[in-house]
């Protein structure tokens, strides 16, 4: 009925001889050895939040791998079906707290695409895409610094997280929170930026462009660490089809997709008409097409691609409201329909489901480091330990997302 | 010439005639071991407040600033503090004796090694003619401490960093043991001291690393197989803490944690000062020089202390390098180190060492 | 291609188990109908699934090679179905599909997804512990969010929460 | 692109780990002779800026009572308590469980008198949990006496209504049972009095 699978997982083992990732034959030795099954997790530095991965290892070498989700479930999506419309828009963004903008933003385009003649002014769209972008680069820095972390690099971490740190003061100025921050909201965004805001982010754009710099001389470049990652975790374009991945990810095998510019929502269309920015693409620089260097690189670059996309939106926005006309308790027709965004981690969809009332029916969420995690169970088996983590962090989970 | 400082120093004091001869030895003895313990442990402490004022200011913050007032230089005091009143845990299933040895082990091998390093022209614990020997070979004792700290927590990710501790230390002994042969070559002596006095020269500056073509390339092979040695990033695979949690330290807490982490530091100011007498003069410096020139011996006490100055400050211009590198530098993959020390450094090593020889050979034509 | 195209796509290669289109629609006052917005959406036959995400990847002119999303909804208590909502996504093409399945709760089987996408493994795991829908040849039927031990199904809007999980109480 | 043969690939390893080494060491002891950015928390910080969601302050003299706060909430952690005496208005209590609390800031939208913020103090910190239960009233001096004549309002009123609910009932029907609740609710002093003429 159905033909068999398309693609072959990348390393196949077998007794008499085992593959190294670079290729190197490791020598059998007459020595019996048992395989060691070792528990990564829920408490690892490398695992990025409570998961747990089990492996089974011989000596240095991983034979097998299993990851065990579920520790950080908070029901979100049971949630959703029990608060109103708006009192749902906290929780999301608890799922992937690195880009809570992002998630507001998929919930509440989600919700707006229910709700008829609901129109969004242009400056709550544009400045919608500042603070989505500049979450993303927010979102990215984070991998680029637990990335280095992963791979033993420390200081990249702490250099992320200063301009981390910058964009959070600037959405603590706009809406009083530094991770969670509820700021998008159906029907536009909930405040007006404050003064000299938007001058600000500008500033920010310029030092980040230097400081960018830096980052990419300091680790991306490095050779210790385009040894450790070049070649390893080899994701095919075939395999990432099939796997359902998103994002970066995708990417990062060379498949040119981006949500924003192939199936625009909000000002993306615009902007990427205008030529504003540019996808990344893996393009097997450093190794072979896929691996985990062309995903870090793929974030890396993106980057600067939404500095771009933020400059963009400064040069264009204009005065005017930022909360279309949504009444105080929000009723949303029946209906059902589904959003997916451009996420930081791949496309984060809300399948929001209302039977007309002020409560969701169904308020399906999507993420994507829940579907990115899958392919851990073929990527893993015959790398090394250190290769683990060094795919895992590949991935650039959110466990809160991974578990809702 | 009598090579007993610390004898010698009794001696002079005059003891009574009644007091045995034994018993000065012993006195002796227990001044070096005292001497040596204390200076480790400063070395240690300084270090490690060095470390986090390093490593703070490479990732543009400060480190400790409270404790003790200026720059919290007294943070290390405290750490210590608080890990000498910390419970003393060991693991249900951990192997006691092993388990309490290992950290003894470690420490010890490094007490050992340090017998050898020469704190100035007139002051050593000993005068030893192979103390190069001495201390290579006591300082790779600390991987049998490491092995068994290992084994005996009965935990898998301790057993991880032990086995690659294991192969890691004996992976890059044998680049290291060539890379020195270069400036031993070039000095012409094994032993520490006479190192140093082969470097006097003119200005203090006849340091090997000028004498010969091929110690600035054996110095590079020498200290990256030094942090190997010494389990510095980016050679900290055995306690990888973003791979095996914190590797053969994971079950280790209190007062034993802390023998693993004076022992890091101790041998890598250990390792500074063999690259410093090796390679940049000992105690050699202008400096040296011109205090020899006034005083006009190498005894006279200003310039032994100018001696101990010099090493002293050359031994934490290297552990500040260290500490540069591994603030900056990501970690190897364990078959990219035994790569990099049997396919590069070694064969590196060897190059440096037939260059050397035929430029030593070259040089004694003439 | 919009959605109509696909639609039509789907007629023309004669997609097995296609049901029909649903479109979104006015609310008509007079006869109490409160109409549908939202997205269209091509109705499926649960039990022909597996075949019709075949035909929309492997079709060229539909190419739909990513299965974006798997996931179920429980419309109401006294509901007869559960819902089966699958997204698709076009790579080349760049357009989406939106399919739904009605599964009697009673019998909530269907074939599992997985050897057209692997990317769907998860999602059904998730699916079957949260509704208590079983996706018959499933490679690694396991709980992959909840304990092993989980009682009930979470998402079922007739779940009964538990007083108390292993001697812990929950109120 | 030609093909590198492999002792170029050796040298250019070495080559390549030297110089993208001594390239990150630039870097980083660039920063080492910077200024730090951090600043030492307790004893300078950061200004705070207006928009900051911090711990909820309340206008008390505002406020009606119109519970449009709570019934935003998402997690339901606001709770009030007033005796109205016509047009004042007497607190008893008004209670943020800063345990629950998301911050949310959902709570001060839906205010129809604009009374309830949110303040820039975040610091929550206290050895007991229960301590976390904020009453956001700036003065609660009444709060005792006003509960005693809530208590005496409620069991009035539920006198009252369950005398009409007596009297409607012996109307109705002949009379049987229904008399039980009307006689026990006045000689009860404890509890709440609403919930027993309900029974």
């Amino acid at each position: 009925m159905v033909e068999a699978q398309k693609y072959k997982p990348s390393m196949q083992l077998s007794d008499e001889s085992r593959v190294l990732p670079s290729g190197e034959r490791e020598f059998m030795l007459d020595v019996s050895t048992a395989d060691l099954e070792v528990n990564m997790g829920p408490q690892h530095p490398a695992t990025h939040g409570v998961m747990r991965v089990l492996l089974r290892t011989d000596g240095e070498l991983v034979t097998g791998a299993q990851p065990h989700l579920g520790y950080l479930h908070r029901c979100a999506e049971k949630i959703g079906e029990n608060v109103e419309w708006l009192q749902y828009l906290p929780y999301t963004d608890r799922y992937d707290y690195l880009s809570a903008m992002n998630n507001n933003l998929g919930y509440s385009l989600a919700v707006e695409g229910l709700m008829t003649g609901l129109e969004i002014p242009r400056r709550a769209t544009l400045i919608r895409t500042i603070c989505a972008e500049l979450n993303r680069v927010a979102s990215h820095l984070i991998a680029y610094g637990t990335y280095g972390l992963d791979i033993g690099a420390f200081t990249p971490f702490f250099y992320a997280f200063r301009e981390r740190e910058w964009i959070q003061a600037l959405f603590e100025k706009i809406c009083g929170a530094r991770l969670t921050y509820s700021y998008i909201r159906i029907g536009g965004v909930f405040n007006d930026t404050p003064p000299g805001w938007l001058q600000e982010v500008g500033h920010f754009c310029d030092v980040f462009e230097d400081k960018w710099r830096e980052y990419y001389d300091l680790l991306v470049e490095n050779h210790i660490f385009v040894k450790r990652t070049a070649d390893i975790g080899v994701i095919s374009a075939e395999m990432a089809l099939d796997f359902g991945l998103t994002g970066p990810m995708l990417r990062g095998s060379g498949v040119d997709f981006d949500l924003r510019r192939d199936m625009p929502y909000m000002a993306y269309g615009e902007i990427s008409d205008a030529g504003a920015f540019d996808i990344p693409l893996g393009r097997g620089e450093k190794g072979t097409l896929g691996d985990c260097w062309d995903r870090f690189y793929v974030r890396v670059a993106e980057m600067m691609e939404s500095i771009k996309i933020v400059r963009w939106c400064l040069d264009a926005i204009e005065p005017g409201p930022v909360l279309g006309d949504v009444p105080k308790v929000i009723k949303v027709p029946a209906g059902e329909g589904y959003v997916g965004i451009e996420n930081p981690r791949g496309e984060l969809g809300h399948y929001v489901a209302s039977s007309g009332g002020k409560v969701a029916l169904r308020c399906r969420v999507r993420g994507p480091s829940f579907t990115n995690l899958a392919v851990l169970e073929d990527l893993m088996p015959g790398t090394l330990l250190a290769d683990s983590v060094a795919i895992i962090g590949s991935t650039d989970i959110v466990v809160g997302e991974t578990d809702r | 010439m009598e090579q007993r400082p610390f004898l010698d120093f009794l001696e002079t004091l005059g003891p009574p005639a009644w007091v045995p001869e034994w018993a000065l030895w012993l006195t002796a003895a227990g001044l070096g071991v005292g001497l040596i313990t204390t200076i480790i442990s400063l070395i240690a402490l300084f270090s490690i407040w060095l470390e986090r004022k390093v490593s703070g200011h490479i990732q543009c913050r400060y480190g400790p600033m409270y404790a003790g007032g200026w720059h919290g230089w007294a943070q290390t005091i405290a750490d210590g503090v608080k890990l000498m009143m910390k419970e003393d845990m060991i693991p249900t299933g951990a192997d006691k004796p092993l388990f309490v040895i290992a950290p003894a082990i470690v420490l010890s091998s490094i007490f050992g090694a340090m017998v050898a390093l020469p704190l100035s022209y007139g002051f050593y614990f000993a005068q030893m003619d192979l103390g190069i020997f001495m201390i290579l070979a006591l300082g790779s004792t600390t991987t049998i401490g490491v092995v068994m700290a290992g084994w005996a927590s009965n935990s898998k990710w301790s057993l991880y960093g032990a086995m690659r501790e294991a192969a890691q230390v004996v992976a890059y002994e044998i680049p290291l043991g060539l890379a020195l042969l270069v400036p031993l070559m070039a000095l012409g002596t094994f032993s520490l001291l006479d190192a140093s006095h082969a470097q006097a020269g003119f200005f203090g500056m006849n340091w090997a690393i000028f004498q010969n073509p091929a110690v600035l390339p054996a110095f590079v092979i020498f200290w990256v197989a030094a942090l190997a040695e010494t389990k510095r990033a980016p050679f900290d695979l055995p306690e990888a803490e973003s791979e095996l949690v914190a590797g053969f330290l994971t079950e280790y807490s209190g007062i034993r944690w802390s023998f693993f982490f004076l022992e890091e530091y101790a041998a890598m100011f250990l390792m500074s000062v063999v690259a410093a007498v090796f390679f940049f003069g000992g105690f050699e410096s202008p400096l040296t020089w011109a205090a020899r020139e006034a005083f006009g011996s190498n005894t006279h006490i200003v310039v032994q202390l100018v001696c101990f100055g010099t090493i002293v400050i050359k031994g934490f211009i290297g552990v500040f390098l260290m500490m540069w590198l591994r603030w900056t530098l990501p970690r190897i993959r364990i078959d990219q180190v035994m790569t990099m020390g049997y396919k590069y450094l070694t064969p590196l090593a060897l190059a440096c060492v037939l260059v050397a020889a035929i430029w030593e050979a070259i040089l004694s034509l003439f | 291609m919009d959605f109509q195209a696909i639609h039509d796509r789907l007629v023309a290669i004669d997609a097995p188990g296609l049901v029909r289109a649903e479109l979104p629609r006015e609310p008509n006052k007079k006869e109490k109908d409160p109409g549908r917005s939202g997205e269209s959406y091509v109705v499926v036959d649960s039990a022909r699934m597996v075949d019709f995400l075949l035909a929309c990847r492997d079709d060229e002119r539909l190419d739909m090679k990513l299965l974006v999303d798997l996931s179920a909804a429980d419309p109401a208590v006294d509901d007869e179905n559960f819902w089966v909502l699958i997204q698709l996504l076009s790579i080349e093409k760049k357009h989406r599909l939106s399919i739904k399945a009605f599964l009697p709760k009673d019998n909530a089987r269907m074939p599992t997804a997985t050897a057209v996408h692997r990317g769907a493994q998860w999602h059904e795991r998730e699916c079957a512990e949260m509704y208590g829908i079983t996706f018959e040849g499933h490679p690694d039927p396991r709980n992959i969010l909840l304990p092993d031990d989980w009682v009930g199904h979470p998402m079922r809007k007739d779940y009964e929460f538990p007083t108390e999980y292993h001697g812990i109480s929950c109120e | 692109m030609q093909t590198i043969t492999p002792t170029q690939r050796y040298l250019k390893n070495v080559w390549d780990t030297l110089k993208t080494t001594l390239v990150g060491m630039k870097i980083t002891g660039k920063y080492l002779l910077k200024k730090p950015i951090t600043v030492q928390y307790p004893d300078e910080r950061l200004p705070i800026p207006d928009r900051y969601r911090g711990i909820h302050y309340l206008e008390q003299e505002k406020c009606i009572n119109c519970l449009a706060c709570a019934r935003a909430c998402p997690i339901d952690c606001i709770e009030m308590e007033a005796v109205r005496h016509g047009k004042e208005l007497e607190w008893v209590s008004f209670t943020l469980d800063y345990q629950k609390c998301m911050f949310c800031e959902l709570c001060v939208y839906p205010c129809p008198k604009d009374c309830i913020h949110m303040g820039t103090e975040f610091a929550l910190v206290t050895t007991d949990r229960s301590e976390l239960n904020f009453d956001l009233l700036s003065f609660k001096g009444m709060a005792r006496e006003a509960k005693i004549r809530m208590r005496e309002a409620d069991k009035k009123k539920a006198e009252k209504e369950a005398a009409k609910a007596a009297k409607a009932a012996a109307e109705e029907a002949s009379g049987d049972s229904s008399d039980d609740t009307s006689d026990e609710a006045p000689g009860d002093n404890s509890g709440d009095n609403s919930g027993d003429a309900k029974e």
